[in-house]
């Protein structure tokens, strides 16, 4: 990724695209599969054009039926391809919710190696683009909780394409959640040639001595919104965006959380064990004696989102950030 | 109908399609016993469904709603099947069926506020069960529902509406063989229009029809023409009655209604880009709404001016609608805190009051 | 309960049954559903006899389809039953997770109280009973995850029938999860006549002042053994057994922290995302002030319940708990 | 097989089970071309398999392995359709199709291992899919797995084994769907042994036949006598050769094999709670292996002599499977951290040090 490489502005849903064509082109095994992919080219376009591209046994339209493609999907991993299974909306993924967890995620470990199931399931997640109900879920914590299975969020147009190239190519499954809410918000340098960004490392989206905001996905930029507005006020605020939920990359964070002795989390998923319980618990096992201040948790309420109507006062914002960062810092 | 009859009806070649009326309207099967009267509010209502769903998609192109399903081309089967069903009965819809909702007891404006993104929209009272967005989830709902009632010796018939797509999903399965099994009070009435987004029928599944499918559930399946409203009529009142605890051995039927939606799966959707624009305009020579229109001229039930007259009370009806659901008061944010559970929880308790004391410091820009 | 109440030394598959019985007789609503519950009384006898007794009408075998199971109680519970479906163990739970995430527990908040769906899923969970793969699962964090649902885990004879009676009666949807380890591991006089014991409150096993031990369900005796090791260190343990784990009842786990300082927290299921740390951030953020040392977390690994040649070092044990306590006593 | 006898075989009345042998062993259909000492091997594999059942439900009567579901009277339908495959060919086993597994090339040790609660018993190296627990969800598996050894232009059939109970789930339904639309070169072998634990099959479907439900996905579905060895071989020969991309069109079969399970479900079930005596004794007379047998020495192809050697062989290879898995070393503790994920996390390598700390420190006792 030299400063010279080739590169394209692109919103973050184009470079799942081009991500998604890369490794088609890269890898014969590649096969995306699932409801309206191929004709259609995705609901959020994701794999537009990449039918006529790579043709009908590569890019394959299912049956509606999720359980029917995730299971399929282990079927087609275990035989050598690497399946890229999409579903259209995470809140779908349920009905295939048992093929993910009692055997994608389990099928390395019950023949000790022997058989495998390295599918990259792919499903845009999360709120804010006013859709209907069951379309913007944040259940990632569920992924996490379940051993085996590696959870990836992206945030910038750039990491998804490095993310998503090292979801298909690694050997474990992976469940690949990307916030519609940022599929076009925004567009990014993204360059033109395959690259990996590796998964089970969070990176820092700004340095800052004062607090710790540790977040992931769409949150971030409303994280670094009241990171900016925080500066204002003297607050040095430290954006830290995990990337990968499982494996967690402990050690970033507490690395961040040594340094500042302050934290928010901040998730749109409900708080009452989300992801956001996970790195508290985190921070206090292995830093408790740099801890200045309760850690607060900045996260969508303990409810179901709320038809598009409500769903802003469900979803976190740089405000409450804001005024969560002061909360941690003014804690004497 | 009698028992001979309803069975001459259901029990068929699943790729056999019932149809009263013709493409034209003119009649080739049993005219139902509806009065004139009927007949011609069965007209309004299929005017009343065509032009609610112009106007919601309207509304969606204005930014004045959210994502809408349209079901033009579909309003003979919606229509024509709600008719079939006593008020006691109760209805298990997807995300489209507006129409059924609405000949069933559901306000326009409640329908519109569901979709403006209220969940008060769905607290309608009508025997009519909340939309349910995942697809074929609300089959097992509407078995078990029928089985309940059955158990409480209550009369009562679930109908669960649903499109091809659905039946690939394993609720479809599951659902059907429990009806089998328990003979629920139950009609399965599968809106085959063709599409499931961009996916065929042909590539949703290999069975030569939907309707067939129901014999893996030991029960029996049938096509109707589901562009045609009166076959649709016919065959889901034969279905009903046959679901009925009163005629002694009550059995569950699956309608496959073959029918059409004319316009995009949802208005996120484009369909120019999976399907050709000849294959609409031959379903559209099929469109219900002329066609019945055409038999009751005929037959001297409708005149010009009473099709006048139908218009003008249609787009009053759906003008108030828009007004009535427009003008109805948001929700304050913390209505999302409210039947979470029958009684808040602490912790909720003490989120709500978060959101509340916030929302009262920084108002709606707070929140922007 | 007065003392004087005629009672029966029963185990806690026994009470279960016993409390099934007396729903059954109190309230024609009360439905059985499930995979052989009627005529073979289920798998572990919880349903045994209640065939006879109540009739094909109210204990019904059902097809094997756990989401038609799910879906199909939804929708008797919506007509006004009150069904109590058994899937038979929780393992299998997931083809039905669906209809219990997408449907169960969002009834209420989507038709804003018009249709509901007051289901008491009830299974068998956990290991420690040397049974097959997917026997032996402790997932009880996803449903603890999903806003609507109430999730409830009883640690003895007594608490089993009464929260099961507190389940069937309440107006929502409720996962009653059973540890079958502790099925038949002992008995306890259990009142003959129907009772209820609240839903939402955790209670205090042991009392004691030096460190709290907060648990719930199979992993409550191991967490009392541990206390009577420490006493004789002159280690003075609290035990805090939850009961119910959604709604989480902070109150009475932060009283205890309040007064302790030291906690660790024990559940068999794996670690990371587990209703621990659930536990650990609800006691940092409410009582940090107080907090002495870090919270441990003693748990199943975060790996797949191995089968059952290992399943002993997967379990955490007294051994496992008493030398955390000692680690957090020991901080300064 | 030709074509036109395939189809004869296979193209049949979805309730008019294929046979070869009456329950006395007296021919009355083809027998399949199999040389005489294949057919001896296949007795011998029935003979092995009934006495390593038995054995088994002994250890764990003794304590010596854990919970086990016993096989014996379906013995004829599973080494009947593994001897029908390629050694190319992939078994998707439920945990009931030890003979299927064994014939199919894995060891009676490693099968005893993962009884015995040992995962390494599933590290086996044959083209047989892990036990899968979870009912019917194998049933994917296989279609996924066969579509992609078609889309990679490999010769490679999927047989997915499952019972009666299976066909109710969601998983049957939607694996089946698959398989119909996109043509995978995969067998359904459904062991219909009429009860899933105590659920007999009248009450699992109100469908006619379980073989019928292939209609609903476009294709065949054919009974077969599955106490009958020989007709088991045939139909899944059949299938399997229809499945083979070779033939040019490849297509799934469903097939309905009418078994029995003579004793428990599992060694934790009690039957006589559910099912009647006679019902057991009657089906006992339809016991594979006397009728084989019968068949075999009729037709002077097996003697007192042959027997005696079956059964001396059979008891010796029983022995030493028991012996080699109880000789195995139990893994360590810290084995339950291979294989979670290719590469540990350094999460779960800290916890695996831990516990690897804890038990250098206290040993086994630390444990109990
Ligand atoms: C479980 C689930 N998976 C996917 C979707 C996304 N989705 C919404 S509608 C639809 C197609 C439905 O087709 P069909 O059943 O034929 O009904 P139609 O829309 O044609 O009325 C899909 C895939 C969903 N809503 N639920
Ligand atoms: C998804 C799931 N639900 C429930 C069970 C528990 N269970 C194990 S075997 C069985 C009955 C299976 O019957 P059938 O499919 O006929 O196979 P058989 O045991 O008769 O070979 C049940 C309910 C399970 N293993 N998986
Ligand atoms: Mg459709
Ligand atoms: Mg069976």
């Amino acid at each position: 990724m030299s400063g010279a490489a080739p590169a394209t502005s692109l919103t973050l849903v184009q470079a799942v695209r081009d991500g998604l064509a890369g490794e088609l082109a890269r890898d014969d095994d590649v096969v995306i599969l699932g409801e309206d992919v191929a004709a259609n080219g995705g609901v959020f376009r994701a794999t537009d054009g990449l039918l006529d591209e790579f043709g009908p046994d590569r890019v394959v339209d299912t049956p509606l039926a999720e359980s029917g493609i995730v299971g399929a999907s282990v079927g087609m991993a275990a035989y050598g391809l690497r399946p890229v299974p999409e579903i259209q909306f995470s809140g779908f993924l349920y009905p295939g919710f048992d093929q993910l967890v009692s055997h994608a995620a389990r099928l390395r470990t019950r023949s000790r190696g022997a058989v495998t199931a390295p599918v990259t399931l792919r499903a845009p997640y999360g709120g804010g683009i006013r859709a209907p109900e069951h379309h913007s879920e944040s259940k990632e914590a569920f992924y996490a909780h379940e051993p085996g299975l590696t959870v990836v969020v992206p945030s910038t147009p750039r990491d998804a394409k490095g993310l998503l190239a090292s979801a298909v190519r690694s050997p474990d499954p992976v469940v690949f959640l990307e916030p519609k809410r940022i599929y076009r918000a925004f567009r990014e340098d993204v360059p033109d040639e395959a690259y990996t960004v590796p998964i089970g490392e969070a990176t820092v989206r700004r340095e800052g001595a004062d607090v710790s905001v540790i977040t992931y996905g769409a949150m971030t930029q409303p994280a670094l919104d009241a990171a900016e507005a925080l500066a204002d006020d003297g607050v040095d605020t430290e954006v830290v965006d995990l990337r990968t939920l499982a494996p967690l990359d402990r050690e970033t964070l507490v690395a961040s959380f040594e340094k500042t002795g302050r934290a928010v989390v901040v998730h749109e998923a409900p708080r009452t064990a989300g992801v956001g319980a996970e790195v508290v618990a985190a921070l206090q096992e292995a830093a408790l004696l740099y801890q200045e201040a309760p850690v607060e948790r900045v996260t969508g309420y303990d409810v179901p989102v709320p038809l598009y109507a409500l769903e802003q006062f469900y979803l976190p914002n740089a405000l409450r950030v804001r005024e969560a960062v002061e909360r941690v810092v003014s804690y004497r | 109908m009698d028992r001979s009859a309803r069975e001459s009806l259901l029990d068929r070649d699943p790729d056999d399609p019932v149809r009263v009326l013709d493409d034209d309207g003119a009649v080739v099967g049993t005219v139902p016993d509806l009065s004139d009267s009927r007949l011609v509010e069965l007209y309004r209502d299929l005017r009343l469904a065509r032009r609610f769903d112009a106007r919601a998609v309207s509304l969606q192109r204005q930014g004045r709603m959210g994502t809408y399903p349209p079901m033009a081309g579909q309003e003979g089967a919606q229509v024509g099947s709600a008719y079939a069903l006593a008020d006691r009965d109760w209805v298990f819809p997807s995300y489209r069926e507006h129409a059924v909702s609405h000949v069933h007891g559901v306000a326009l404006a409640d329908i519109l506020r569901y979709w403006m993104g209220d969940e008060r929209g769905s607290a309608h009272g009508a025997n009519v069960f909340p939309v349910a967005v995942p697809i074929a989830t609300q089959i097992p709902h509407a078995v078990g529902f029928g089985w309940a009632a059955a158990l409480a010796g209550d009369d009562v018939v679930t109908v669960a509406h649903f499109g091809d797509g659905a039946t690939s999903e394993g609720d479809f399965h599951e659902a059907l063989n429990f009806a089998g099994v328990f003979d629920t009070p139950t009609v399965f009435c599968c809106h085959n229009n063709q599409w499931a987004i961009s996916v065929p029928r042909e590539r949703q599944t290999a069975s030569a029809t939907l309707a067939g499918k129901a014999s893996a559930y030991g029960f029996t399946g049938v096509q109707v023409d589901g562009m045609d409203p009166l076959a649709v009529y016919r065959v889901v009142a034969a279905a009903v009655e046959r679901a009925r605890t009163a005629d002694g051995a009550p059995r569950p039927t699956l309608v496959e209604s073959l029918e059409y939606r004319f316009g995009a799966h949802t208005t996120a959707d484009d369909p120019t880009v999976y399907r050709d624009e000849a294959e609409v305009e031959r379903w559209r020579e099929r469109d219900p709404i002329p066609r019945l229109e055409a038999f009751l001229r005929d037959t001297g039930r409708l005149d010009d001016e009473r099709v006048a007259a139908v218009e003008t009370e249609v787009e009053a009806t759906v003008a108030d609608a828009v007004e009535a659901a427009e003008e109805t008061r948001r929700a304050p944010p913390t209505a999302m805190f409210d039947h979470v559970y029958a009684e808040a929880p602490s912790e909720l308790t003490a989120q709500r009051a978060a959101l509340a004391a916030l929302y009262e410091r920084v108002g709606e820009e707070g929140f922007e």
